[in-house]
This record gives structure tokens, sequence and C-alpha cells, in this order.
């Protein structure tokens, strides 16, 4: 091959490569019908609120870095902190965990396991006096009260609470996709 | 009604069915192809295999809105589709599917294919001039350039053939291959593909509408069923310049055993398969680096090509086939390689004041 | 008779397939030579340093994973370390050899992704860059194992980590680094010696030693003009300074150049972490940080080598739990500086080998 | 490991180079006045100095003055330093450009002019580089009211 090197020899050479993909097996997953297990630690679209857990503390508004979280809590009768709002909004959240990780429980507030939360369209605006249009919010993405508690398919990832992760399944990895890795 | 009516209108049907068939069967091949190469499945929604997937995109082109930008020459730009799109199915007036199983067996066939198809160019450099595009007018200024420039070559190299049939009928040259001319003009074929890959934009001579630099050349101001003739009229150009190849260099409808439509449509499909690998593995060049190529490199081969072939015919007419054969693969090779190591590219950086 | 021509104005950007972003080049042309250019920037520009501003410590990483989006992980070490410095934290070892190893790994991801595009930009169609992304693709699941997101990680802390490494990733790691050089080979088998990448990219866009340094260039882009400069050698943090490697440099500073440091960058970045991989240690992932860092006041500026160039943080603190001043060092933006020498003279089509070539992430130019 | 320089022995060296110039010499960092900024950086750019390579170049806006903030490095000899200047002029604050010396400071000092509304003399095409051209205030200066 050194000999037709600068005469289309890195050409060849190229073109043999590109062949021999044709016979490997391929690499995407055609999503609606096939879908991969996700990290254990997944931070996905959903922040899921334990309420019976929670002790009112406001660790988890305070840590957020984009003030998502919306908490107002009051002193009962008995003393005790309780939780009167509870509304996170999911247009204005990063999903970076801190919220997660703040908690003094490590039981009240989880990410969530599900990533598929897509609506086509914002119904409800929110709009205030004097705002633009790409300041107000979208009802339909701020979750109150008990919209963010676990349900069926809203399942506790296992992120910074290992023992949520040890009920989901092992991450698919293509590293271990069969029939991949002969070259 | 006469037999020449009768004769013209069954032609021109399956003519144009052939063409948008396979036109859009290549578009499906084309994309299953390079995904494949790219190991991704390609389209596969559409349809068993994504089969439908060219004509659910047929029809979704066609129901587009057809923008015309306020500040173009709307005359022009309502033409240059047109202008471009008929010579290419002109084209195919001529190209044999069968032993005389074509439309017009002209006595001058490659001479009308080649002078059609070169209209095209004017079709294009319309579309660029027109949309009032800088992109536009860049992309329609590189397709000028190169495809008059290949025009040479591409005939140059057809000559070899012609020389050795001694006609310029297709069916003609079709019955004259005993053996398939690629054998016996492997430099010809060598340089018929790739100055017909210049003529008809394929990687990597896609300069014109090269996505990464001037977004889709002289078509980005087109949209609805004018880009959709833009497009049919690429695969429709890839189809004629594999049909002419088949024709000139691989045997044409000939073949043993099998029905000769099917020995040439499989030939056909070889050529594009080649085509696709060739664009699934290789980038672009540059507009001078293309120039040079075609000037500096293809030129000076297809000359030699045509020496060679004449001092064949003339020297060595009863010269055994096999023995020819060996000696044009060797020559070829020799003088692929002893041009390439010659010739400069040039260019590079202008200095600029 | 001359003819007469005229030079005209072509905005390339900021949409186009090939600015990696919304970034803007107004070029000056005269038929397809460039005779000027001017970049334009901003139409990313978030104000993070202003927003980093109004929020404690903590709440600042998330903000450095939208600067290079495509090299999180190197961000949050060199953010994370920059406040370690201020508020003298010390990190456990295990920790520090798990940074190294999401920095090496982090850097061949950031590679690959760059050579990619710059091959996209080329004109290869996607075969490279999906070729590369396989190989991305597997390093990012390895992200998603440890850090739950692929794209911006959030995973460093100070003093260490959120959590442990899982005990798949280690496996899943050698594994990788295994079959990793293999692919590096495939990849310059299909570039390398293409003889038209090598007529595209060989003598183009050439960025001299001196240009390189005076107009302050870093990572692969000033070791291809033949700078032997690299923060992991020339002034060690974390624990670079235990491993075995070699600093890739080329002298010729063109646009193959750039390509060629990147693939032995790789190959050194695997050296590294097969190093890094044998020698991990067990223990304690978290050093002692107090909850709600307030550091004394005072300045820092520390950097890091990062996928792109040098990465440096530039924060003051007043003694509060929110810094004073919060500033990137952004090797991307300074990388662009000589843009124009490199350009003016070359094609259109040059024009984006060369911008490929640099390999630019918008969020971290704009920031 | 880069060295850092001894700031003490660097004002030593630079009284003596460049007579009538003012400086100060803290423990991380050289302090110079804003007029001299060039006269100082010249020297630091030639031998025997040789601080060829601008790391990072920004500023600080402090109640009393705006801070102007050099880290530079020698290839060569793989020594650091930090040199800064204070613009004591809040309301026209100005100072000569440093990037007929470092071309990597064209796009800093642009920024500076941006965010902090410092102008820099003498530079090649000083405008805005990430906001627009109009945009009222200076964004990373305290007293911008922003909605956090």
């Amino acid at each position: 091959m050194s000999a037709l090197s600068n005469t289309g020899g890195g050409i060849l050479k190229g073109m043999r490569l590109t062949f021999k993909h044709l016979f490997r097996p391929w690499i995407t997953v055609q999503y609606p019908e096939e879908k991969l297990t996700m990290s254990k630690r997944i931070r996905g679209t959903q922040v899921i609120w334990v309420k019976e857990t929670c002790i009112a503390c406001l660790a988890c508004a305070r840590a957020c870095p984009v003030k998502a979280i919306n908490m107002e809590v009051s002193r009962g009768e008995d003393r005790k902190l309780k939780v009167d709002h509870m509304s996170i909004d999911f247009g204005l959240c990063v999903f970076c965990g801190l919220c997660v990780e703040s908690c003094p429980t490590k039981t009240s507030i989880y990410m969530g396991y599900g990533y598929e939360t897509t609506t086509y369209r914002c119904t409800n605006v929110e709009k205030a006096e004097g705002q633009s249009r790409s300041e107000c919010r979208c009802r339909e993405l701020i979750l109150t009260g008990d919209e963010l508690a676990p349900s069926a398919t809203r399942v506790l990832s296992g992120y910074d609470r290992p023992d949520a992760a040890e009920k989901l399944a092992e991450q698919t990895l293509l590293i271990n996709k069969k029939g991949y890795f002969e070259r | 009604m006469s037999d020449f009516w009768v004769h013209l209108l069954v032609y021109l049907v399956i003519l144009f069915g052939f063409v948008i068939v396979s036109v859009l069967l290549f578009i499906w091949l084309e994309r299953r192809f390079i995904g494949r190469f790219q190991l991704r499945p390609g389209p596969n929604r559409a349809g068993p295999f994504g089969l439908l997937q060219p004509i659910a995109d047929a029809i979704k082109v066609l129901i587009k809105e057809d923008i015309i930008p306020t500040e173009s020459d709307k005359g022009v730009f309502w033409l240059a589709p047109l202008v471009a799109f008929v010579p290419v199915m002109l084209m195919f007036a001529a190209i044999p599917f069968a032993d005389g199983a074509m439309l017009v067996d002209l006595n001058i066939g490659i001479l009308y294919i080649l002078a059609v198809s070169s209209v095209t160019v004017i079709g294009i450099f319309m579309a660029g001039w027109s949309s009032n595009s800088k992109y536009s007018l860049l992309g329609a200024m590189r397709t000028i350039a190169q495809e008059v420039s290949y025009e040479i070559p591409l005939v140059l190299s057809i000559l070899g053939v012609v020389m050795l049939t001694g006609s310029l009928s297709m069916n003609e040259i079709v019955k004259a291959q005993s053996v398939p001319f690629v054998l016996l003009q492997p430099l010809g074929f060598f340089v018929y593909l790739s100055a017909a890959m210049a003529e008809i934009n394929r990687t990597p001579f896609d300069l014109l509408e090269a996505e990464s630099e001037i977004i889709a050349g002289f078509h980005t101001e087109y949209s609805g069923m004018k880009f959709g003739l833009f497009y049919l009229m690429e695969y429709a150009e890839v189809l004629a310049i594999s049909a002419i190849a088949t024709t000139l260099f691989l045997g044409g409808w000939q073949g043993p055993l099998l029905h000769p439509v099917i020995w040439f449509i499989t030939k056909v499909l070889i050529i594009f398969m080649f085509i696709i690998w060739v664009r699934a593995t290789i980038p672009r060049l540059r507009i001078d680096q293309v120039m040079a190529f075609g000037w500096k490199f293809l030129l000076p081969l297809s000359l030699a090509n045509l020496v060679i072939t004449a001092f064949e015919i003339l020297a060595a007419p009863d010269m055994n086939t096999a023995v020819l054969i060996g000696i044009n693969i060797a020559v070829m090779f020799g003088l692929i390689l002893l041009f390439s190591r010659f010739y400069k590219l040039g260019g590079g950086r202008v200095s600029v004041k | 008779m001359a003819i007469k021509t005229e030079s005209f104005i072509l905005n390339i950007g900021p949409q186009h397939p090939s600015t990696h972003g919304v970034f803007r080049l107004r070029l000056i042309l005269d038929g397809e030579v460039i005779t000027d250019l001017e970049p334009v920037f901003g139409y990313l520009h978030r104000g993070i340093e202003k927003l980093a501003e109004g929020r404690t410590y903590l709440q600042d990483i998330p903000f450095t994973d939208r600067l290079d989006y495509l090299g999180s992980m190197t961000n949050n070490h060199a953010y994370v370390m920059a406040v370690e410095k201020l508020a003298g934290i010390t990190v456990p070892e295990r920790a520090e050899y798990i940074r190294v190893i999401l920095d090496e790994l982090q850097r061949i991801a950031s590679h690959l992704a760059g050579l990619g595009f710059f091959l996209n930009d080329l004109g290869a169609l996607q075969t490279p860059l999906l070729y590369m992304f396989r190989e991305r693709e597997k390093i990012v699941e390895l992200f998603d194992m440890c850090s739950g997101q692929r794209l911006n990680y959030n995973y460093y802390r100070f003093g260490g980590f959120v959590q442990d490494l899982p005990e798949e990733f280690l496996p899943a790691l050698k594994k990788l680094l295994d079959t990793l050089p293999g692919f590096i080979d495939e990849y310059e088998q299909l570039i390398s010696t293409n003889e038209i990448v090598l007529i595209r990219t060989k003598g183009v866009g050439v960025l001299k030693r001196e240009l390189a340094i005076n107009s302050s260039a870093a990572g692969p882009v000033l070791r291809a003009s033949g700078v032997n400069w690299d923060i992991r050698r020339n002034d060690p943090y974390s624990i670079y300074d235990r491993f075995e490697f070699d600093i890739p440099t080329a002298q010729n500073g063109d646009t193959y150049d750039r390509y060629m440091v990147r693939i032995r960058e790789m190959r050194q970045s695997v050296r590294i972490l097969r190093q890094a991989v044998k020698d991990l240690p067990e223990g304690e992932i978290m050093g002692k940080a107090p909850k709600l860092l307030k550091p004394p006041a005072g300045e820092v500026y520390s950097r890091i080598e990062g996928p792109k160039g040098e990465l440096g943080f530039y924060l003051v603190s007043d003694g509060t739990d929110k810094p004073y001043r919060w500033r990137v060092r952004p090797p991307c933006l300074l990388n662009l500086s000589a843009l124009k020498d490199m350009v003016v003279g070359w094609k259109v089509a040059d024009l984006m080998a060369i911008f490929g070539s640099i390999d630019i992430v918008m969020g971290e130019v704009d920031r | 490991m880069t060295a850092v320089l001894d700031y003490q022995q660097l004002k030593a060296d630079l009284s003596k180079e460049l007579p009538g110039i003012e400086i100060q010499a803290e423990s991380s960092f050289l302090l110079a006045l804003p007029e001299d900024i060039h006269h100082v950086c010249q020297y630091l750019v030639s031998r025997p100095l040789q601080m060829d390579y601008l790391t990072n170049l920004t500023a600080a806006d402090y109640p009393e003055y705006i801070e102007i903030i050099f880290h530079l490095n020698s290839i060569v000899n793989n020594t650091a330093m930090t040199l800064k200047t204070r613009l004591t002029d809040k309301t026209n604050p100005k100072m000569a450009s440093v990037v007929d010396i470092w071309r990597g400071a064209e796009l800093q000092e642009r920024e500076i002019y941006d965010l902090f509304g410092v102008v820099f003399e003498n530079h090649i095409g000083l405008k805005r580089i990430f906001l627009w051209e109009g945009f009222e205030g200076y964004p990373l200066r305290k007293d911008f009211a922003n909605g956090h």
C-alpha cells in the first residue's frame, strides 16, 4: 500500500474500512419500539416529592439554583412544621439534583426515573401583568402537591439514593452489546 | 395509427415510468446503504424496509408551500427547474434497455446524449442567478466552472469506445462488446467515471451544494415542488450516468442466461452502489483542486488513452484479446501512478493586500 | 482590458450548518477568496458570570456544565478545584484518581466529537462523525452511569464527588480501554492517509508559533504550532505528576497538525487511563467540606488542561457564601483570536476546515 | 511546576529599568498605575522575563475602583505572575490597550469594555462583543440591576 500513498492508497484503505462496516451491526436504537434501560442514577425529567416523610425544612427550595421549587410551610397546632403548598416548575428546573442531595431525611425528595414527559402544546399560560411572552409560565409544567407523589409512571431514581438504586434494573451499555466487539 | 406512434407512446410511458420508479428506488437505496455504511439502519418506518419513504417524501415535497423570494427574478426562477430537469429525461431516449429496446436508435446516439446533458448546466445556473442569494450564486459559479471543464475529459474518454466500435449508435456499441469495454478501455472507464461523477456533482466533487460551506448551493432558496424537481433531476442524472457507463463499458444489456433488461438493471445498480460507496467514504475537494484534477490529471490521461487506443487499433488489429486486456490494465495502472506523481495541485493561499 | 470585479460581503451564520452553533462570520469575498473577516459573537450569551455571582458556590456547579457542553466534566473539575484552593479543602486520594479518570475520558469524548464535526465540515458526509460518536457514546454511557445524565453531569463537589463510582463502572471502563486504541487506528485508516483529507488540510490555515503564543491560543491549537505547553505537565494539578505520558506536539501549525495532535492526545489519554485504573485506591470519596461553603476573603486563579485548552477560573471571594467575581478563562474564545490571520487568503471551503480544526463550542465562547 | 515570580525582586528590577513609575508589590500580585501599564507590560514581555503568554485578562468591580487583572505566563521560562491595576475613575474608566503586545488581549479587552465599560485606548476595534450595540449599562458592575 505504501507505493500507492498519494496515489489513492489512502482512499482505498478508507473504502475498505467503510466496506467492512457494512457488515457490522448497527448501533442506533429504534426508539419507541426499542428502549434502553437507563442508568440507575438517572436524573430524569421528573422530581418526586414524598409528602409523608417531608419535614418541611425548605432545604430543597434553598438549594435550587433556579428557584424552581416553591414551598410554603407553616407551624401547625402541634408546633410541628407542615407543608401548605409545594410546587415545582419544570419549565425552570435544570434537573441538577441539588435538591435531592440537600434533603436531610434522604427519603423525601427524589429524582424521577422517567424521561418521557413531552407534551404537544402548552394550553394554560400563566401570565402576570407586564410580563413578556418569554417570561410567562406554562401551567402544565408546574406540578403541585399530590402530582409530585411517586406512582406507577413516576418511579424513584437512584440518584444519591443507594436504596432506590438497588431496585432498578441494570443499565444497558453499548459496550456490552452482543456481536459488537469483533472488529 | 402507424407503428411509429405506437412505438413512441409505449416507450414514452415505459421510460417515464422507469425513470420515476428507479429514481425513487435509488433514493431509497442510497439512504439505506449510506445508513448501513454509517452503522445505522437508514429509513425503516414507511412501509416494509422503509420502501415507501421516498413516496412519503415526494408527497411532503408536493404539498409544501412554494416560496419565491421577493427579490428574485421570478420568471427565470420559475423556469430553472424545468430547464434543468427536461434534458435529463431526454437523455434516456437513446439508451438501450435490451437489443433495440429504446425510444429511438439514433445513429449519433452518444453524441446526442452528451449534447443534451450539457443543457442541464444552464438550468442550474439560472437557478443560482435568479435566486438573488449569495450562496446560490457561489454554488452556480462553481457548477459552471466544474461542469464545463469536466465535459472535455468526459467526451475524450468516450471517444476511445467510439473508435473501437466505429459507430455512435448506442445499440451498435453494445453489440460490438463481445468483451466488455471496461477490460479493453480500463483507463477510459476510470476517466469516464471520475468525470461523470464531477458532472453530476457527486462526492468528492459535490461542491455546488456543499452543505457545510454554502448550505445547499444553487437550490438554497427553492422549496416545494421546484426543489423536488431539482432533487429528482439529481437522481435521474445519476441513473443516466450509470446507464451510460453500463452501455459503453459494461456490455449494456448483454449477458448470459438472464433476460437482457435484468442484466442492464443489475449493471446499473452496481455502478450506482459504487458511487454510494465513494460518497460514504471520502470528503470533498476544494474548487481549485477540482479544476486542477480535471485539467491537469484527467485531461492528459484521456488524451493518452485516445493515443493508446488509436495505436492499438492501427498497429495491432489482430492481437489476442487476453493479451490486449493485460496490456491495457498494466498501462492504466502505470499511467495513473505516473501522472499522480507528476501533477501538482498548486493553488492554496492567495496573497491579499 | 481589465475585468471590473467587486468584492462582496457574505454572512456565514448565525444559522449555518458548520458554525458549530450560533456564531456569525462576516466575510468579505473576492470571488471565493476571503479578503477580510470579522467574527461576531454573542448570540448565545447568557450572562453566566453575572448569574453565578448571585448564587452560592455550590449552586454554580450546574452553570459550569453549560459552558463547554461537550466537556462538562473538565469544566466541573476546573471550577471545583478553584473553590477548593480558595477554601483550603483537601480531596481524598481516591477522589483524585477518579477525577483524573473522568477528565481523561472527557478529553477523549470531546476530541472525538470535535474531530467528527471537523471531518463533517470537510464534507465527508457523516460517516467519520458517526464512527466517532459510537465511541463517544460508550464514554457518555459511563458518565451517565456515575452522574445520572449524559451531557450536564454536575458530578464534582467541593472535596470529592456526589457519590462513589457504581460497581459496574470499572469493568465497563476496562473493556472500553481494551478496544479504544483499535478504534483510533480505524479512524486513522479512514482519515489520516486519505489523499483528499491531506490536500484539504496540509498547509492550510497555518498558525505560526509566535502568533500562537502571542494570541493566547491554548490546548491542541497551541501544541500543533510547536509549543510544548500543557498544564498537566508544566503546572501539574490534581495528581497528574504521578503518571507517565507524552505531550504530543507538531511543527507546522496547519489544520492537519491540529487533527493529528488530537488523535495522538487520545492515545496518550488511554495511556493515562490505564495507569489510573491500575492504581485506583479504595477509600473515601468525599473530603471534609462544610455544607454551606463560605471561603475566606481572597482571590484565586486556578487552571486545568481542558480538552480545548487551558481552562481557568478566576474567583474573588468576599467572605460570604456567594462569589464576588466569577470569571472563566475560555479557551475556545481565545483560540479564535488568530482566526483572521489563519483564514485570510484562503477560500470559503478552507474556512470551514480551519474553523472546524479549532474546535470551538459556542457555550463557552459566548458564556 | 510553574514558578511564581518573586514580586519584591520584580519591583526592584522594574524601578531600576523604568525610573519614575510607581509600583507596589503585594504578596500575590504586582500593582501598577494604569498610566504605566503599557510600559510595565512592555518590560515584562521583553527579555529576561519574557512573559510572552497572556493567560487571562479580566476585571473586577470594587466599590472604589475597577481592578484589571493580568495573569501572565512565560512559555520559555515556565514562570507565572499576576499584574493588577486599579482604575479609580468609575464614571469614565480608561487605560492603554495592550493588544500591540499580546494579540490575545483583543477579545478579552473587548469583553471587559462590554461588561465593565472600561475603555481601552489604541485598541484595534473596540466595540461590544457579547451584547448588542446600544445596550445600556455594564452588566458585571455591581450596580447593574438585574432580575436575580
